[in-house]
């Protein structure tokens, strides 16, 4: 009895991925005991099992510092904790938006749209508290993997299929250029354990090119530019719920392991990787920006924004410290609010009238005003407009980027700021100016979606007032 | 609680209570608005007699009314508050500007609702970067002022209004770009112990902020504000912005914002990195220099009423932020002065062109003549607004322009003396082009307007006549109603007030350039 | 090293399968031939592992790569009609897109690599010749460092969602069948 | 046991870009899934290598190399039943077929 | 602070009541009010003339005249550490020329608000006409009053709007509306040099004070505080205190119409005759002298190079002036070059006098021409005001043989005629023989270019007043002219009582250069020199106009070109038009609105135009298809490496 209880003492600081997998359980068991009548509760179930899920997460804290079990192949903090809790919450907002969805488009598979969302952000909990390459990538695979079935969920349109192909086609290429790079990073290293690489990473070419294919493979995650190419693809060809889940969620968890991994791995030489960074941000932020201002497709288009937000957290990955991590945590924090209600309102919207154009929005004020309002305010706050959150996280991740005399790159992002606006501003002109003479009929919302749109729309205005948040962040971040 | 945050407060009530009135109720809210917007006069002119009246008791302090909440404690971010002489006299200009502008758009039938929530959220802004000293949340208001114009102008403009707002924020976004790198620059490295601050006085403070650095970061700041102070080449957003916007967003645009941007240039970028300042003035001046004359020699060929008013604003602004860069007191409180008064007329101009643009449908002064016949009312202000324009004695515009060319000619070097020399002509210009519309469209002959007497009745009815897409059309014509007359006579008194006696106003704020000289 | 070693003509010879049926996997115009040439590649890599002395990853790969993944390559070839017969043509200019990509790497990646010294580990040769079964299956189920209980426990939820997902993915929508 | 490690680097990096090109050229979309399998295989023989050449006294690589074969397995059963939905929607696995999303 | 301030208040609160309340009002209130408020001003004015004059209040400790501040207060601090002092106040300062003006511009300004009543009598916007006279009085009288010279700027940026609006009183008219626009923005342009100039001035002495400025050290022969702090400073080559007072004059000459500013004058007749008499013939016209003539003492010692040039374009100026009279046909533009001829006349004076007892003759006939002239020019036009009343024209044509149906009229303008052409014992005869003498005494080129003008000036005037009065009779088809009502000939009568008496006044005890009176004489071998050239000029009109003959024509072809030229005044008119409509219009601000929109404009739009096309012609990177998505991503990996390691 002992040793089984050593044996598995290692779970017991990895509440949060234990209680997830409950929910797994129970959702798995649901799915199967509920049968064809039960199917309705099966969704109430699995968002109210969830619920708790998330509700547990906030109960948690460790302290401020290092946690690790399994010798270090695992570690946790509170900030593991509170990243662990804000995509917990985005996928319960993601969930809402879903619920539409799932009860009339897909209906038979609800039960497997759950499990597989949070089996994939069970891996998303991995890959953040790993402490070693290997389970950063098995938990990255899980976190990927599944999710190519989910963008495949929508078995009607050829779009879904063509997204769900082209997913996992990059994603398998960019995790065997990402292992190319992990294989040499250990031949160099000696050691897969990040503690270790960061002993025995010198900066030799060799190892620079092998972090570069790890980088690489994360920029396929995180869509950074030259590796962004199948975001706008999937984004579109995927549900609507999917893809809110794959531009916040996956992006958000992969931005911050990789910010771990590169404070944590490779802290000893972090111009090697600046450097690098520098330039990538710079194309991203720029590349994004530009192709986004020719779409006409509001899931493209968001595709899009979401490849130069990327880039913009990659400022706060670049600064290298305790501020810059601060500072990305709540950018990914606000732009799960921001980002998700812009996603939920055009699935509610794509829902029910089917229409995803720039153009169907015209005039939408004039037919649903609370609508265009709750979008003109995702858009504003994705743009950095104040008193919108997005402005307090864009202005603190440039301040972290500043710190470290970034002055040239803060300034590159800030010009396209203007670019990103612009095209913001496109939707909020075609939504509130434009006019139409085939509007979009006055749409009756579900519960789920108002739910969750009133969630986003307070988090996107209040949030950036309560300094409370990001001074508990700073006090967390190391 | 302190008595500047009321400024924040009121409007954000206001916007609350507007946005809990049924649309409908066009009046209803637009009483609102006029309540509110007075309430807002009434605190400012407390203010001001408060202020001076604590300044009397021998309050020497730089800023008075200072309240100071820590907000981000990380970055050592507060909610900061204070005003000295020039903030008190750019909170009157704002209020006034507002009211009046206001009563300007009281006939606005579209959307009254929506138009008054972003007209309040522009005036919000505007305020709350007047009142702040923390270099955060004046960014912060700077860019809430900005957004709304977007829609104001998309919305509610005419003309290729769905360009011009989009190049308007655009450009001003593009300006808030280089000001944000500035601001960053200026936190980090303005430090003496390591404890960064936002605070602009404990910035000036502690006066740390090495030359070298300051010469990098004083030109993005002040371009920065420079955009939004229509600094050439960077004022190509504003003849457009201004020629599509509605009445009442051209004047707090005009009349407001655009002081936004030479009160930043002057509260951060010189305030905080002098030594900059000094090196650098001289391109700088140069561009504003080519800016005062530019703007008045283009303002010269313009049909449009409202670009000829956009370019002359220009070289109005231009010569604010000209005058500033003289780096001495009397100079920079000429500038100050000189945003008083180009707040003040070239809000009357843009409520004036705005009534007379309602009624004939068109701004082309080809199109346009004898209107003094059919309205005199609008077109004697707009004479008053002309002649304050060109700096009659008597009206706002002569204090500031003579304060602002006595002061920049004391400058010690001759380059200088010589470019105020040439700064100096664009008063002649100014004159050519005001007496231009003032001779084509007010005076002379009646032109496409008819005048038809009713014999029976014993009525005048007067129609402009105007042909386009091969109809003829017949507006009919009317002077001022009494919503209108109250915009007027509210921006008349006030540059009046100005002009006849500006020892106070003066007074007050060469105290808070003394107060930054030091 | 000694050319003609048997040691070196084993590893020459497997790389040499390995490259050529690489090669021929992605070259064929055929695509079941191309499944074969990649079978005959995993086999050859399977006695590499063996060479090396390693050999449960080489039965592991036997196993699940030759045995599992080709097959199942194959059925999917012979799931999706006539594709089978059809031969694939690649234009030129692909080819040589392609070739540029792959050359420019192969040459970057060796350069650097060459530039790199490996030192190694003169125990190598000291420790067993082969990996016992049991401290394979210690480390997989070990916590300590270098022991790997956390990632194996990971990796079934990882297959058990694919397995869940392929299936969803690849049975046809229920609703259509009706 | 004297080959050079440097030899298998060359024979796992152009099997690695044997896959690449692969990936870039084949038309077929098993095809190219196949290419996939050799980049892993490349990787693989990377981590074994290093781990019996160079850190002989741990089983990381020998451990990793395992965990990358299940996972490709995972990956390969996801992919084929994707490309079995392309199929099954538009008749078809040209990789030329799934073109229609773009710009 | 005293009484005096009444001086101002009074006339701006009837500015003010009028222009505020006029709407309310009938035409003959409002016109009663201004006339009556008017005439307490005048009242005040004679009053402190009398006390300025007759008692202790002006007289200084050694007999010279007291400068007297009534009050001063600071109307905008200029100051700041460097300049303590730097402010504009306004003030009155009471001076023997300051004195006089008051006097002339309230007597000019009384008679023109009663004259206005009948003359104006029925137009629309009779208030308005009120309101601005009331403060065209208030801005002269601040002006003339000032303590300081910016207060002179600043009442003199306000005769120029007053002016404006007066001339643009008939705004329907285009001529009237151009007419305005030309007269404020050519005074405008020179009051741009004056501006310049005071900046120049203020940069150095660091006080804008008049009594500062002039203060004189005698014994040195300095204008003290100009000389030690401006003394020696050189600019380009020129002395700056040349340079600054050069452009002070500048402005002075554009109000004062001297070459080559004159061109707006004439045309400036286009509004009500008596605004003209007022304004363009009386007072604003004269302030540039008066800024000479308050500025006299740094003028003489400072920059006496500057006084020869005011000099000789006064010369100028009178000559070309009288020139151009001789040939026009409308009786106000005949009457305008006149005043421009006579306004020169004076600014001669100043420029030829010296400093200090009888050597400041010139000093003391400027003001007395002044004094007269406003009072003989006004009787003109008021009284050609009543001829057009009569004839609702203003072209000789329609005029002839006018003797006959207003004799009172004929009678006043007969006397002004001979007073302007300088007939003794009339007014003009003493001030401009005055003048004679001074120029003799310093410049005998300008004596015989004054004395020949002088002859010039009675032939045109004569001309003028035979083609009315006598001459041939046209046919007054409407109705017969008639003579005017009384309240437009009282005021005629008025003024050429002064016409006649003013040349008897002691005007060189009051007025002086140093303020120190002394006593005069007619010099009469040029006084009779003079007379006699006048005389011949009336002689050489009698013959021409008396009777209708063709010797005119004549004369006018034999000379055709010279005559051509001179009734199309020079073409001055046609080269400003062609500067300001071809060159600045057509060229600078063409050009620089064109470069706005198309380069600098073109530029922001082009960096918009370009982020879409670039976004346009990018699309087929994002070709969908996933092998050239892997293609691009390892190419990305290889290319970062090689620039990260081997670059």
């Amino acid at each position: 009895m002992d040793m089984i209880k050593e044996f598995y003492s290692g779970f017991s600081i990895m509440n949060q991925e234990v209680s997830l997998v409950l929910v797994l359980v129970f959702i798995l068991l649901a799915d199967l005991f509920l049968g064809e009548k039960g199917k309705k509760y099966l969704q109430l179930s699995a968002i109210a099992a969830f619920a708790l899920n998330v509700v547990y997460g906030f109960t948690l804290t460790i302290g401020s510092t290092y946690e690790d079990s399994f010798a270090g192949m695992y570690v946790t903090s509170d900030m593991h904790i509170l990243v662990k809790n804000i995509l917990n919450i985005g996928t319960l907002l993601v969930f809402f938006f879903a619920h539409y969805w799932n009860e009339h488009e897909n209906k038979t598979q609800s039960g497997e749209f759950y499990f597989l969302t949070l089996s994939t952000l069970l891996g998303m909990y991995l890959m953040i508290s790993s402490g070693n390459f290997l389970l950063f990538y098995i938990g990255l695979e899980t976190a990927s993997i599944p999710m190519a079935a989910m963008v495949a969920f929508n078995k009607k349109a050829q779009e879904s299929a063509e997204a769900a192909a082209k997913y996992i086609l990059t994603a398998a290429f960019s995790s065997g250029v990402m292992l190319f790079g992990i294989s040499l990073i250990y031949g160099t290293c000696g050691t897969l354990y990040f503690t270790g690489v960061t002993q025995a990473f010198q900066a030799e070419p060799l190892q620079v090119m092998a972090l570069i294919f790890f980088m690489a493979g994360m920029g396929f995650k995180i869509s950074l530019v030259p590796f962004h190419l199948w975001t706008a693809d999937t984004y579109q060809g995927a549900p609507t719920a999917v893809t809110a889940y794959l531009s916040v969620m996956s992006k958000g968890a992969a931005a911050f392991a990789f910010l771990c991994i590169l404070q944590k791995a490779f802290q000893n030489y972090p111009e090697s990787w600046q450097n690098i960074l520098w330039w990538i941000i710079v194309v991203t932020i720029t590349v994004g920006n530009l192709f986004a201002i020719r779409q006409k497709n509001l899931k493209r288009f968001l595709a899009f924004s979401s490849i130069s937000q990327a880039g913009y957290i990659m400022l706060g990955v670049i600064a290298n410290t305790a501020q810059g991590m601060t500072a990305t945590v709540f950018y990914i924090f606000i732009y799960l609010f921001t980002n998700l209600a812009a996603f939920g309102i055009i699935s509610n919207i794509e829902n029910q009238t089917g229409k995803v154009g720039m153009d169907d929005y015209n005039g939408l004020y004039k037919t649903n005003p609370k609508l265009a309002v709750v979008m003109m305010l995702a858009m504003f706050s994705l743009g950095g407009i104040p008193f919108f959150a997005g402005f307090f996280s864009k202005f603190f991740i440039f301040l972290a980027a500043a710190q470290q005399g970034l002055y040239l790159l803060v300034f590159i992002a800030l010009l396209n700021t203007i670019i990103s606006l612009f095209y913001y501003l496109l939707v909020v002109k075609a939504m509130f100016i434009e006019t139409s003479d085939d509007p979009i009929k006055p749409i009756k919302s579900d519960a789920m979606t108002v739910i969750g749109l009133a969630i986003c729309t307070i988090g996107m205005i209040v949030l950036g007032f309560i300094s409370p948040i990001y001074e508990y962040m700073t006090s967390i971040s190391f | 609680m302190n008595i500047l945050s009321t400024f924040v407060i009121i409007p954000l009530v206001m916007m609350a209570i507007i946005f809990c009135i049924n649309g409908e109720k066009k009046d209803l809210i637009r009483k609102v608005m006029a309540a509110g917007a007075l309430a807002m006069l009434g605190t400012s002119v407390y203010l001001t007699v408060d202020f001076l009246a604590q300044r009397e008791l021998g309050d020497t302090a730089e800023f008075l009314y200072r309240s100071d909440i820590l907000w981000y404690e990380t970055f050592n971010i507060h909610y900061s508050v204070g005003v000295d002489g020039i903030s008190v006299a750019m909170l009157l200009l704002s209020t006034i500007v507002v009211i009046t502008g206001v009563f300007a758009s009281w006939g606005l039938e579209d959307q009254t609702k929506e138009y008054f929530l972003w007209f309040l959220m522009l005036s919000l802004g505007v305020f709350g970067f007047f009142i702040s000293i923390d270099l955060f949340t004046m960014f912060l208001f700077y860019e809430i002022a900005l957004i709304p114009m977007y829609l104001l102008i998309g919305l509610w403009g005419t003309g290729r209004k769905k360009y011009s707002a989009m190049k308007l924020t655009l450009m001003l976004m593009g300006g808030s770009a280089f000001l944000m790198v500035g601001i960053f620059g200026i936190y980090y490295h303005s430090s003496v112990d390591g404890n960064f601050t936002f605070n602009i006085i404990e910035i000036a403070q502690n006066h740390a902020m090495p030359v070298d650095k300051q010469l990098i970061f004083f030109p993005l700041t002040f371009v920065g504000f420079g955009v939004l102070g229509a600094m050439f080449p960077f004022h190509t957003w504003s003849p457009d912005g201004h020629a599509s916007a509605p009445t009442a967003v051209s004047m707090l645009h005009a009349g407001v914002l655009m002081k936004l941007g030479g009160y930043g240039c002057f509260r951060v970028a010189m305030y905080l990195m002098p030594e900059a300042a000094d090196q650098l003035a001289w391109i700088f001046i140069i561009l504003t220099g080519i800016s005062v004359v530019y703007g008045a020699f283009s303002a010269c060929v313009q049909n449009d009423l409202k670009y000829i008013n956009a370019y002359s604003s220009v070289s109005h602004c231009g010569l604010v932020l000209f005058a500033l860069l003289m780096m001495n007191q009397t100079a920079m409180t000429g500038a100050i002065l000189q945003m008083l008064s180009h707040g003040l007329m070239t809000a009357l101009f843009f409520a004036l062109i705005g009534m007379i643009y309602g009624q004939t449908h068109t701004r082309d002064i080809r199109y346009l003549g004898g209107l003094m016949q059919v309205m005199p009312f609008l077109c004697v202000c707009y004479v008053i607004a002309g002649l304050a324009s060109l700096g009659l004695p008597g009206l706002s515009g002569f204090v500031a322009e003579m304060t602002i060319f006595v002061g920049s000619f004391e400058h010690e070097d001759m380059f200088h003396r010589v470019i105020v020399i040439a700064g100096c002509t664009s008063i002649v210009i100014t004159a050519v082009y005001i007496l231009r519309v003032v001779g084509k469209i007010l005076f002379g002959p009646l032109y496409k307007i008819v005048i038809e007497k009713n014999e029976k009745e014993g009525s005048v009815k007067s129609f402009y006549i105007s042909e386009h897409d091969g109809e003829t059309h017949r507006y009919p014509l009317r002077d001022a109603i009494w919503y209108e007359k109250i915009a007027t006579i509210g921006l008349i008194i006030a540059i009046a007030g100005i002009g006849l006696a500006p020892l106070w106003l003066s007074n007050m704020i060469s105290d808070g350039i003394v107060n930054m000289l030091k | 090293m000694e050319l003609f070693s048997a040691n070196s003509i084993i590893f020459f010879l497997l790389a040499t399968i390995i490259l050529v049926f690489g090669v021929i996997s992605v070259t064929t115009t055929k695509i079941l031939r191309a499944a074969t040439s990649l079978f005959f590649v995993l086999f050859a890599i399977a006695g590499l592992y063996l060479f090396l002395s390693y050999d449960f990853i080489a039965a592991v790969q036997l196993s699940v790569y030759a045995g599992g993944i080709v097959v199942l390559f194959v059925f999917a070839i012979l799931l999706v009609k006539n594709l089978g017969e059809e031969t694939e043509k690649v234009s030129c200019q692909k080819k040589l897109v392609g070739g540029i990509a792959a050359a420019a790497g192969v040459i970057v990646s060796l350069i650097t690599i060459f530039k790199y010294g490996f030192i190694i580990n003169e125990s190598a040769d000291a420790i067993a010749e082969t990996v016992k079964m049991q401290t394979v299956g210690e480390t997989l189920m070990g916590v300590d460092q270098y022991q790997y209980l956390l990632p194996f426990e990971a990796s079934s939820i990882l297959l058990l969602a694919c397995i869940i997902g392929s299936v969803v993915v690849a049975q046809k929508n229920k609703e259509e069948k009706r | 046991m004297n080959i050079p490690v440097e030899y298998f680097l060359v024979l796992s990096t152009l099997l690695f870009f044997i896959g690449v090109f692969g990936f870039i050229v084949r038309k077929n979309l098993i095809g190219i899934l196949m290419s996939v399998e050799l980049i892993l295989n490349a990787v693989n023989i990377n981590f074994v290598v290093f781990n019996r050449f160079l850190f002989p006294d741990k089983l990381e690589g020998y451990i990793y190399g395992l965990f990358v074969i299940v996972v490709a397995a995972a990956e390969t059963a996801v992919a084929i039943a994707i490309i079995i939905n392309v199929y099954r929607s538009m008749k078809n696995i040209d990789v030329n077929t799934i073109k229609e999303l773009k710009n | 602070m005293d009484y005096t301030i009444l001086l101002l208040a009074i006339p701006f609160l009837m500015f003010l009541t009028i222009g505020l309340l006029g709407y309310k009002m009938t035409p003959k209130f409002s016109g009663l009010l201004g006339t009556a408020g008017l005439a307490v001003v005048t009242a005040l004015a004679y009053y402190t003339a009398y006390r300025y004059f007759f008692t202790e209040f002006g007289q200084a400790a050694e007999g010279a005249w007291e400068t007297n501040v009534m009050f001063n207060f600071t109307w905008l601090d200029l100051s700041n550490a460097n300049r303590p002092d730097l402010m504009i106040k306004i003030g009155m300062l009471l001076d023997p020329i300051s004195v006089m003006m008051l006097v002339v511009i309230t007597t000019v300004s009384l008679m023109v608000h009663i004259y206005s009543m009948g003359y104006m009598h029925g137009e629309e916007g009779f208030q308005r006409y009120y309101a601005v006279l009331s403060l065209f009085t208030f801005a002269m009288l601040g002006l003339v009053v000032a303590t300081n010279i910016f207060q002179m700027y600043i009442f003199w940026e306000l005769v120029g709007v007053s002016s404006f609006l007066l001339i643009s009183f008939y705004f329907t008219k285009p001529s009237a509306v151009r007419a305005a626009k030309k007269a404020f923005i050519v005074t405008r342009f020179a009051d741009m040099f004056f501006l310049i100039g005071i900046l120049i001035l203020s940069y150095y002495t660091k006080t804008f004070d008049f009594q500062a400025l002039t203060a004189v050290d005698t014994e040195a022969g300095h204008a003290t505080l100009v000389f030690n702090t401006m003394g020696g400073k050189m600019f380009m080559g020129l002395s700056v205190t040349s340079i600054a007072l050069l452009l002070i004059f500048l402005g002075g000459a554009g109000k004062s119409a001297m070459f080559p500013f004159h061109i707006w004058l004439p045309d400036a007749m286009e509004g009500p005759t008596p605004a003209s008499a007022l304004i363009h013939a009386a007072t604003m016209v004269v302030a540039g002298v008066f800024l000479v003539a308050r500025l006299f003492p740094v003028y003489f010692f400072e920059a006496p190079d500057v006084l020869t040039v005011i000099a000789y374009v006064g010369g100028f100026t009178s000559l070309f002036a009288a020139v151009i009279a001789c040939t026009q046909t409308d009786i106000k533009r005949v009457l305008a070059f006149s005043t421009i001829s006579q306004i020169a006349y004076m600014m001669v004076a100043l420029g030829v006098s010296k400093y200090g007892g009888h050597d400041g003759l010139g000093f003391t006939a400027s003001m007395w021409h002044l004094f007269t002239h406003a009072m003989f020019k006004a009787t003109l036009f008021m009284a050609a005001g009543c001829i057009i009343h009569a004839v609702h024209s203003n072209e000789m044509d329609a005029m002839g043989g006018l003797r006959h149906y207003m004799k009172k009229t004929y009678l006043t303008f007969g006397l002004a005629c001979f007073a302007i052409a300088g007939i003794f014992p009339l007014s003009g005869f003493f001030s401009k023989d005055e003048i004679l003498v001074a120029a003799w005494e310093a410049d005998k080129v300008l004596y015989w270019c004054q004395t020949f003008v002088a002859g010039l000036t009675a032939f045109y005037m004569f001309r003028l007043f035979f083609r009315i009065f006598f001459y041939e009779e046209p046919k007054y088809e409407h109705h017969t002219p008639h003579e005017a009502p009384a309240n437009m000939w009282v005021p005629l009568c008025i003024l050429s009582v002064y016409t006649v008496f003013s040349g008897w006044f002691p005007f060189s005890k009051w007025i002086s250069s140093d303020l120190i009176g002394y006593d005069i004489h007619t010099h009469w071998p040029i006084a009779l020199g003079s007379t006699a050239v006048a005389l011949l000029g009336i002689g050489i009109a009698f013959a021409l106009y008396y009777k209708k003959n063709n010797i005119p024509d004549r004369i006018a072809n034999a000379c055709n070109s010279f005559y051509t030229w001179a009734s199309h005044r020079f073409y001055i008119d046609e080269v400003y038009l062609f500067i300001t409509n071809k060159i600045i219009f057509g060229g600078i601000c063409t050009a620089i609105a064109w470069f706005d929109r198309h380069v600098i404009d073109g530029f922001m739009d082009m960096l918009g135009w370009s982020t879409n096309t670039i976004s346009e012609e990018t699309k087929e990177i994002q070709s969908g298809s996933v092998q050239q998505y892997a293609w691009l991503f390892i190419m990305g990996v290889i290319t970062i490496t090689a620039l990260a390691l081997y670059l």
